[in-house]
């Protein structure tokens, strides 16, 4: 059976650290749950920092920042691997954008590069109006 | 998150403590040596837990307008969760990033007083 | 606009700590909510304690402990009150337990008692089948 | 959870680490010093981060049937919130608390040593 653990918080940003805190407490779950499975810091990091940046963006693209719609993320966990789900209802967007240029120092457009590298899949779908990112990482690959 | 600003000669070390995420930015914006674009600053990460990219972007950012007043912003201490978010976005390419904050403060009297 | 915190998990006792763990958070997420709130230890242990005790009871007293149902915890913020709700569809029961007589080293009996002494207010109402435990606490009464 | 014990003269001191709570209560009743009815323990709690009732109900248990065998079971360096759970319920009553391992070993070794 897979078990999934399910957060729903307020779309607002200062729950986002609620969500990245949850999200290594998740991986964390799974490291603990492999026998001897060392506590393999970027493991957690990469759930911490991914759903922080997954959580933040679907509230910052939310169409109507007036009242703010409640955000659900999935933990579903498999033998080795933990995949995190969020749905939003925002305006479709691609997740292969270019890595920015940093010599020109921008300030924004890290969010999907730092989930494409810290995770082993991400993947946004869309069906019927929603966004559906997925991540998943493997602990020992 | 929580800043703390000392001044070491003409350089201010801004030490931050906890996270800097898309909810904690805009307070680290508003301190008075991050908000002046003539100060030099020495950010201590040692404290700082928690760096994504909306953390980071403020950071950038603040490089860009100190270096347009040919102010400095160096990095010292940050740990290896932090060190990554650099890495992964090359942002490791644009600051001066020291193990230590009295070796970067130094560095960075030198570079505003040869100015 | 009172803010909601939904956490549903799977109804196994190995899920117990990161209910309480995250019942502390909230609680702390309240703390830091209200301006200058010093970090009060007694309040985040308040709710990390009642949901430990909550949850390993709505667990342990499932009727069908062989296909654990999930177990939905919420978590409402309103100003200086946090109240938390556990749902089961368990057998009803009394929450006006008596304590436990120590002297005769009893080793069970004390979930209650510690929900009803660390927090405001303790309620189980019974709606259609359904335990609905609420529990209450404010910041600075 | 995790336990470690270490021999002190006849005493076992039993250091627990992190939570004792419902998932964790059977791995502690598993642990030789404490599935021995006849050995007396001194339960060194000071890096126990969290208890509930489950947790104290072990502990309780483990108090009944050492008595039985006139076996000690004396508790250290509990933190206030541990503290909280054992005031409660009273089972500050029933146990000898210490704020030093080292001076719970004594009293046990005394203890046990006057049987
Ligand atoms: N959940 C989302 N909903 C709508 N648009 C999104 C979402 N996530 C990302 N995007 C789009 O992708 C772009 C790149 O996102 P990202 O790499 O996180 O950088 P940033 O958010 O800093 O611009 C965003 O500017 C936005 O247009
Ligand atoms: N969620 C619940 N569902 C069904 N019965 C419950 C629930 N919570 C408590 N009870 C009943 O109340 C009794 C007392 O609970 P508690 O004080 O937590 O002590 P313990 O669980 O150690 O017996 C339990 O033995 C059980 O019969």
């Amino acid at each position: 059976m897979n078990r999934i653990i399910t957060l729903t918080l307020p779309g607002e940003l200062i729950f986002a650290r609620f969500a990245s805190e949850t999200a290594a407490k998740a991986a964390l779950l799974l490291i603990n749950s492999c026998d001897g499975g060392a506590d393999d810091w970027k493991f957690t990091h990469a759930f911490e920092l991914a759903v922080s940046e997954a959580f933040t963006n679907t509230v910052s693209y939310a169409q109507k920042p007036a009242s703010p719609q409640p955000v659900t993320i999935d933990f579903i966990f498999e033998k080795q691997c933990l995949t995190v789900t969020i749905r939003d209802t925002n305006p479709p967007f691609s997740i292969e954008t270019p890595a920015p240029d940093i010599e020109s120092y921008p300030e924004r457009g890290y969010g999907l590069l730092l989930m494409r590298t810290v995770m082993d899949t991400v993947t946004c779908a869309r069906e019927n109006g929603t966004n559906i990112i997925s991540m998943s990482k493997q602990l020992n690959p | 998150m929580n800043i703390s600003e000392t001044q070491a000669g003409s350089i201010t070390i801004v030490a931050i403590t906890g996270t800097l995420d898309a909810s904690t930015t805009k307070e680290l914006l508003k301190s008075p040596a991050i908000s002046n674009p003539a100060q030099s600053v020495v950010m201590d990460l040692e404290h700082l837990d928690f760096l994504d990219s909306s953390g980071l972007g403020a950071l950038i950012g603040t490089l860009r307008k100190k270096r347009e007043r040919s102010a400095e912003t160096l990095i010292s201490c940050m740990n290896d969760r932090v060190r990554r978010v650099f890495e992964i976005t090359n942002a490791h390419r644009i600051f001066h990033i020291f193990d230590d904050t009295a070796a970067a403060v130094d560095y960075a009297t030198q570079l505003t007083a040869r100015i």
